[in-house]
């Protein structure tokens, strides 16, 4: 007999995904999937998707979705539990959507305690766009926009999002995770689960950080671009949990 | 300890063959397809079976979720 | 009900709580604070939620997200700020959400200064934000009909799922005058949202709110459905007054403040024997074409006065299409005209025609 | 009838238009009350605008005005020159130690209104005292209305002080009719 | 200068650094991201700085500083990322400060698709920021024009002291056509800024720069020199293309990409023996509306095409003022229309008019 | 025979401010005034006024000036330097123009390193709008749009933006200070002169946050108004140098 | 005459494209060149359209074409109904194992690209192997004006490449003829 | 120690009466002058100049910048 381990969640619509073969954007939907589907909430979920490669997301999941524009995804998302605090609401960003443009909202968000969950992929890249610098773009990295490598002077620093808002104290749960190894790949669906749970239990904001590979314009084929993350993004961007205020889980 | 004896399917015409569930695989269960898919993609194909733990480190690391784990029980 | 003093912004607030908004995001700016600051002590009363946003850039997103939820909601601002919702006003419209939006216009262009002035005109009727859309646009004259569009102008939202400008200036928004408020709508007899609203998938399909598609033909479809709904609205909604205009040889036409101020140049002039009328659209649109039209046939002289270089000006000289004159007068930054100087203005145009 | 009340912040000179607005649309008056407003307000200057007649109000904004109401020196400074001939400008004589400059064709009314209010005691009154006086002098609206409009207007804990306006706005009027 | 092959965007980019602009601050978006890029490769190359910017509300205002300083300066963005430069535009034109905009329009409202439209064309002539301020904008039809165009904005910006816009397309801003570009500018040889601009108060009066006074009546003034400077580009900086107008019975009116379009159009027109021409405006504002006007004493019937719902045709309207007719056809959502399906739609307009 | 000591620095325009009775921004206004003097850069420094009660801010300071769209002057600024890096720049920011609407300008400029000043006069309120909640009111305060206090849950806590910012890599200098006393303004004078410096000397960003009273928005007279603020904004926003890469005069 | 070029990205089809159209443009005709742009290129597969004509080009976007080249298989598939009547379909013949749906009123080509340009010693001119054939059965433009074009476009370190890219021109040239 | 003399000019008219420099002087030199400035404020008045140490105090504090300070040598 064959007993099933596992599969598609329910919380997937099961649309093909429009990402390039590799990226990680995938594997984090299938865990956000994943924990809704243990929360059993899909049907009180709403998705709020960003404006970058994942601007399709409320397509994958399941669940009542919209599109935020570019950087608003933590407005739209406080709009929509305000107006209907029964509900969960996530958004879902890029680093040029959350880091960039939309840098106010979310540090509002966050400094407002806003009872909703952002889930954070940072591929330190524009990759809808085609591969210009973000925000998170390492020191050196040569990207469309810069062309000789990022310079400190010229072009600014790597934003570290977590370091920011680990200060604002309306947050809940905070956590930079990857997804290179399965292990990686358990520990970021069980931050997933927390910054939910910071939500469903109505303490406060949450949010995971996931870094994650861009191989189209890395210019990488998916696994030398796994290997490239570990050895150049982690160095910067160290993983960990920031703010736990939802304890453990029973 | 007996082995435990797993069992996968894989979605190939889904399959973009980016071979990650083929890295991950402890058992080298998986290796790429050498046919093409109607994406132009060679999809990732389970061709050791046999050799399957059911440890869904395939499923886990598939970006597209194409992979489905069972255990035969 | 009893008539009441009260500030034109908080009139407009207290009239969309009787008409069932319980959710305001507001960012505060002269001349309109005065509007969120009664939000924010009145909501809570009424188990509303007033809250106050980082930016109108936040503000408009965050209607965007109410709206999606199938909720009345509303934020006021005034030019500068207004001009920051444009992106989000463009995907309010696109993606059909119902939500009002009152800008108390003041001086401009720039950070301009804080009078009242009618110098967001055009941004309000034609441009604005990106793309082809439009917002019923309704210009009050007296605080009374502040209340009385407000009202309305939540009821069009949700008919025709667009958002709505309600296009007042500081003038209006501050001064007191006595009104009269609508009862308290029944929040369970608020028009129903489930067929499209973000609620939650409870056995149902996805409701997915966008105003994108990645395919020009689909998002061409999306575009003429709008175009339709458009035309509909102004086969049904345009609203204007006419006042004394059935044996005017000149019409003026003005809308909002000036036209309050208009009716007064009417009375002086027909003191003096001149037969002067006035033609103030409600709706700065729909923009009432077709009577002006009808006006013109027996009319000499059009004198349009606005609060800015001459915006509405466009839509008269469309609506009239060159059959007859249209003289201007107009007062900017700030300056609100004195039904002297308009009068005086008139007479010299008269003069100059006779 | 158009009126302009000024002073510091804080000497209720907003109220002071709201009330007499408020007692002319008891009367079944048109009337409009317009606010000075924004960074105008800092510096501690305020001035409200009220117009009360018989026709609809086209602007609520004047350059011109009948009554001229200044509770400290920088508003009878600012404002005596919107004076019409024959207007009334009150002056609050506790806090105003100097002439107006324009002091032809006009009617000059003094009151010590913060005296008037203290021995009533509590100065935060001496604004009704002054509105009295205005009300006295200018016979826009009868004592009555204005009475209502206070009824109206102070509610909740502020009503209580009630009894205390009247009192005060008695005063003002006694005061002009003596002068 | 030898021809050489460009994207719309990258000739846009060269040519701006040949009119002696060396600071660009943008941010992507599609479709025109090439250009930021361009410029991030070749500015470094002439000691120029390129900024890529945390957005668009941010651009603007750094365009706001550079142009302070009396620096020539751009950016590039499309249909959403110019909604939210709105305010910043109008704070921009009301202290008079030079800069050239670039919008590649693509489909609209919202977020839209990104595919080639002109659904913005409102907001870049009327509406877009608050308060009454003007652009000067051009519209080029081709790659080649673009460049000329590009140039042509810098110059304009300096002597009118206002922001310019380049109304593209994404088709223009993709496509690659061979090219001449101009000879470099001499930097010495550029406008002389130091009346006006922030250089350091040394040895002189502080340079104030501001779209703000409290005082009305001084905004006023500031108004009506902003009218007065709109008057004269009214007057000197119309420009327009007639093609085969001389004898037409039909005139298709039109503007960018549409324009080159439409252009096969009356050729395939003439051969059937049809007498069309072509009407297009190169400033959409200051709009050619004289010479339009004067066209219409000839023509039988107009012919408006765009990629939106009819915006430059109210413009036409006005310029012909009811005297003869103007049929519309339109695509939208990023649908660019087919020289054949506007014969067609123009065929059946006459047929029936007939 | 007389010395003088102390009298309005050149860098002032002698024009009367337009602030209230005992209004802090006075008091900051004539320290950088001074520190200005003192560098001798007063002829190629640029200010740039926020929106705000210092929007008259470049009618105040004797030296080329313009104002900002409300919270845009980090980015105005950025303009001006990247076009003149041989020029000075600094904006004077309250908390509205940059803790809330500008919050994305600030922590890029900062992370970028631009190489500007920034003051910033935090006085937990709107002051010219007419004492509206600002991000940095403190929770329980009254204010015209938290007529029944501040809460933490509606409204979010109050913002820490030296908190946030230090995590901002291009920060060469940055501090919180306040001038209640004669010593405070001393040392909140050192401070300015240090973010002048840091500029000056080409090393990165620099800002100074000078928490101030607000009479009349709080409702107090100056000197219970100054009271207040040691009391109760003290403890909610302490004093210190966060970051200062400029080291010690000579 | 309109072509379309498509394939993966990293086929240099665009490359394909540009030449085709500089060289057009050598000859004096006129030329456009536009790509697919945006999140169309995610997943990896790219396209644009060439048109070369005597007149004016009025849209350089195209619903027909007379030449489709397919670099592989996603490509054939979305182009193959662009075809007009005669017109000529061009396929990779290494990479694309099956048939197209349209076969009829149009001719077809199928080379081996890949194989030809690894013979050549670098896979990556298997794109100007197709150029060649394409130049070489539509005679669009001469073989020297492609010569010419390259030069132009491959300078700075790419100049290296111009010998072999020539080279594989050729040598789709000569497939095409043999066909 | 020589007790060090100072004196302190007050520009009366740009004065709004905050007080400030009157809570900052050590030595009591300040206070509140009867009359009004045209502003309508009560200027600070310096009343007891002789006590004045010229510590500058009231300069650092005062937020209109009316006064000037002088060390008498
Ligand atoms: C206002 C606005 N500006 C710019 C864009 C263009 N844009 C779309 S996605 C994107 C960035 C995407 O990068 P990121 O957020 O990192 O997401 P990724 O694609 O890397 O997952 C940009 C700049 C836009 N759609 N709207
Ligand atoms: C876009 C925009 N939104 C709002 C305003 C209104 N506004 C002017 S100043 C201000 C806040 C001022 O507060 P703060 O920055 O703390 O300065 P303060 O007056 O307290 O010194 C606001 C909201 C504006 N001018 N522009
Ligand atoms: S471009 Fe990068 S981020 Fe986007 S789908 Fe492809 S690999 Fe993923
Ligand atoms: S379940 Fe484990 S063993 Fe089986 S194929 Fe997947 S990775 Fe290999
Ligand atoms: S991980 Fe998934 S998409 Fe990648 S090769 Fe394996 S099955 Fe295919
Ligand atoms: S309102 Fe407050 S911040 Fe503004 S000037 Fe007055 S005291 Fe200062
Ligand atoms: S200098 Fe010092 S002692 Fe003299 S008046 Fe000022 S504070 Fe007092
Ligand atoms: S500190 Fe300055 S403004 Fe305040 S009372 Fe003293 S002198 Fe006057
Ligand atoms: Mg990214
Ligand atoms: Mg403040």
């Amino acid at each position: 007999m064959k007993k099933l381990l596992y599969k598609m969640p329910e919380s997937l619509s099961g649309k093909e995904f429009t990402y390039c073969p590799g990226c990680h954007h995938g594997i984090v939907h299938r865990l956000i999937a994943e924990v809704i589907d243990e929360l059993g909430i899909r049907e009180k979920t709403l998705v709020v998707a960003p404006i970058g490669c994942s601007v399709f997301a409320y397509q994958f999941f399941n669940m009542d979705g919209t599109i935020a524009a570019h950087g608003r995804a933590p407005a739209v998302a406080t709009g929509m539990k305000r107006a209907r605090p029964d509900l969960y609401v996530f958004t879902y960003q890029g680093d040029g959507d959350l880091a960039a443009i939309g840098t106010a909202e979310i540090m509002h968000a966050a400094n407002r305690g806003e009872k909703v969950t952002t889930i954070f992929i940072n591929n330190a890249i524009y990759g809808m766009t085609g591969g210009q610098m973000a925000p998170t773009t390492l020191l050196g990295m040569k990207t469309t926009t810069t062309p000789y490598g990022r310079d400190a002077q010229k072009d600014g620093y790597p934003m570290h999002m977590c370091e920011f808002l680990k200060e604002a104290k309306g947050v809940a749960y905070l956590a930079r995770t990857k997804v290179t190894t399965p292990q990686d790949v358990e520990k970021t669906k069980k931050a997933i689960k927390k910054a939910f749970l910071a939500q469903v239990k109505g303490i406060g904001f949450g949010l995971v950080e996931v870094l994650s590979t861009c191989p189209t314009n890395w210019g990488m084929d998916p696994i030398s671009a796994m290997k490239w993350l570990e050895e150049n993004m982690i160095p910067e961007y160290p993983l960990g949990v920031f703010i736990d205020k939802v304890g453990d889980e029973k | 300890m007996p082995k435990v004896k797993g069992y996968i399917e894989i979605d190939q015409e889904r399959c973009k063959g980016c071979g990650l569930c083929i890295k991950a695989c402890p058992t080298k269960v998986i290796d790429f397809s050498e046919s093409f898919n109607s994406k132009g993609y060679h999809p990732a194909e389970a061709k050791y079976l046999d050799r399957c733990i059911a440890c869904g480190f395939c499923y886990r690391m598939c970006p597209d979720v194409c992979i489905t784990v069972y255990r035969e029980e | 009900m009893e008539k009441v003093m009260v500030k034109g912004t908080e009139a407009i607030g207290e009239a969309a709580i009787r008409a069932g908004c319980r959710h305001f995001f507001g960012y505060p700016i002269t001349p309109q604070s005065e509007l969120p600051e009664y939000m924010s002590k009145r909501l809570p009363e009424v188990d509303g939620v007033f809250l106050q946003t980082e930016s109108e850039v936040a503000t408009v997103n965050m209607l965007y997200g109410a709206a999606c939820t199938g909720t009345r909601v509303m934020t006021s601002t005034s030019s500068p700020g207004f001009s920051l919702m444009m992106e989000g006003v463009s995907y309010m419209a696109c993606a059909q959400l119902p939500a009002v939006f009152v800008n108390v216009v003041r001086g401009g262009p720039g950070l301009g200064d804080i009078q009242p002035a009618q110098g967001d005109y055009w941004q309000a009727t034609k441009g604005g934000g990106h793309g082809d859309y439009k917002l019923i646009v309704l210009a009050p004259a007296t605080v009374q009909e502040a209340v009385d569009l407000t009202v309305l102008a939540f009821d069009l939202a949700d008919k025709y799922r667009t958002p709505t400008l309600i296009l007042a200036d500081g003038l209006l928004g501050q001064m007191m005058e006595p009104v009269e408020f609508p009862e308290f709508r029944d929040l369970s007899t608020l028009p129903d949202h489930s067929s499209w609203a973000m609620t939650g998938a409870k056995g149902r399909k996805p409701h997915i709110i966008t105003s994108f598609d990645i395919d020009p033909y689909i998002l061409e479809k999306m575009n003429l459905e709008l175009v339709k709904k458009y035309r509909e609205i102004e086969k049904n909604e345009v609203r204007w007054e006419e006042f004394k205009t059935e044996d005017a040889d000149i019409v003026i036409t003005a809308f909002g403040t000036v036209a309050r101020i208009a009716k007064s140049v009417v009375e002086m002039a027909r003191k003096d024997g001149l037969k002067v009328g006035l033609f103030r659209p409600i709706t700065v649109w729909p923009f009432p074409y077709e009577p002006l039209k009808k006006l013109a046939e027996k009319v000499d002289l059009f004198f349009d006065v606005e609060m800015n270089m001459g915006q509405m000006l466009e839509d008269v000289k469309l609506a009239i299409g060159g059959e007859k004159p249209v003289a201007f007068y107009s007062r900017m930054g700030g300056v609100v005209p004195t039904p002297n100087e308009i009068y005086e203005a008139l007479k010299k145009e008269f003069g100059r025609r006779e | 009838m158009r009126f302009i009340f000024a002073g510091f912040g804080g000497q209720g000179v907003m109220l002071m238009g709201q009330i007499l607005a408020y007692a002319g649309m008891i009367e079944g008056k048109n009337v409009t009350w317009m606010p000075s407003y924004g960074p105008e307000m800092r510096g501690g200057t305020a001035n409200c605008t009220v117009v009360v007649s018989d026709e609809p109000v086209a602007s609520p904004v004047v350059d011109k005005a009948e009554t001229v109401v200044a509770m400290n020196i920088p508003s009878m400074i600012k404002f005596q020159n919107f004076l019409v001939e024959n207007g009334y400008f009150f002056l609050n004589k506790s806090v105003i130690d100097r002439e107006p400059d324009k002091k032809e064709d006009i009617k000059i009314y003094k009151i010590e209104c913060n005296e008037i209010a203290d021995k009533l005691g509590n100065l935060k009154v001496a604004n009704m005292v002054m509105l009295g006086a205005v009300i006295g002098a200018t016979k826009i609206v009868s004592k009555e209305s204005v009475f209502k409009a206070l009824e109206k207007k102070l509610t909740g804990k502020k009503a209580e002080l009630i009894e205390l306006n009247k009192k005060a706005i008695e005063e003002g009027m006694k005061k002009v009719s003596e002068q």
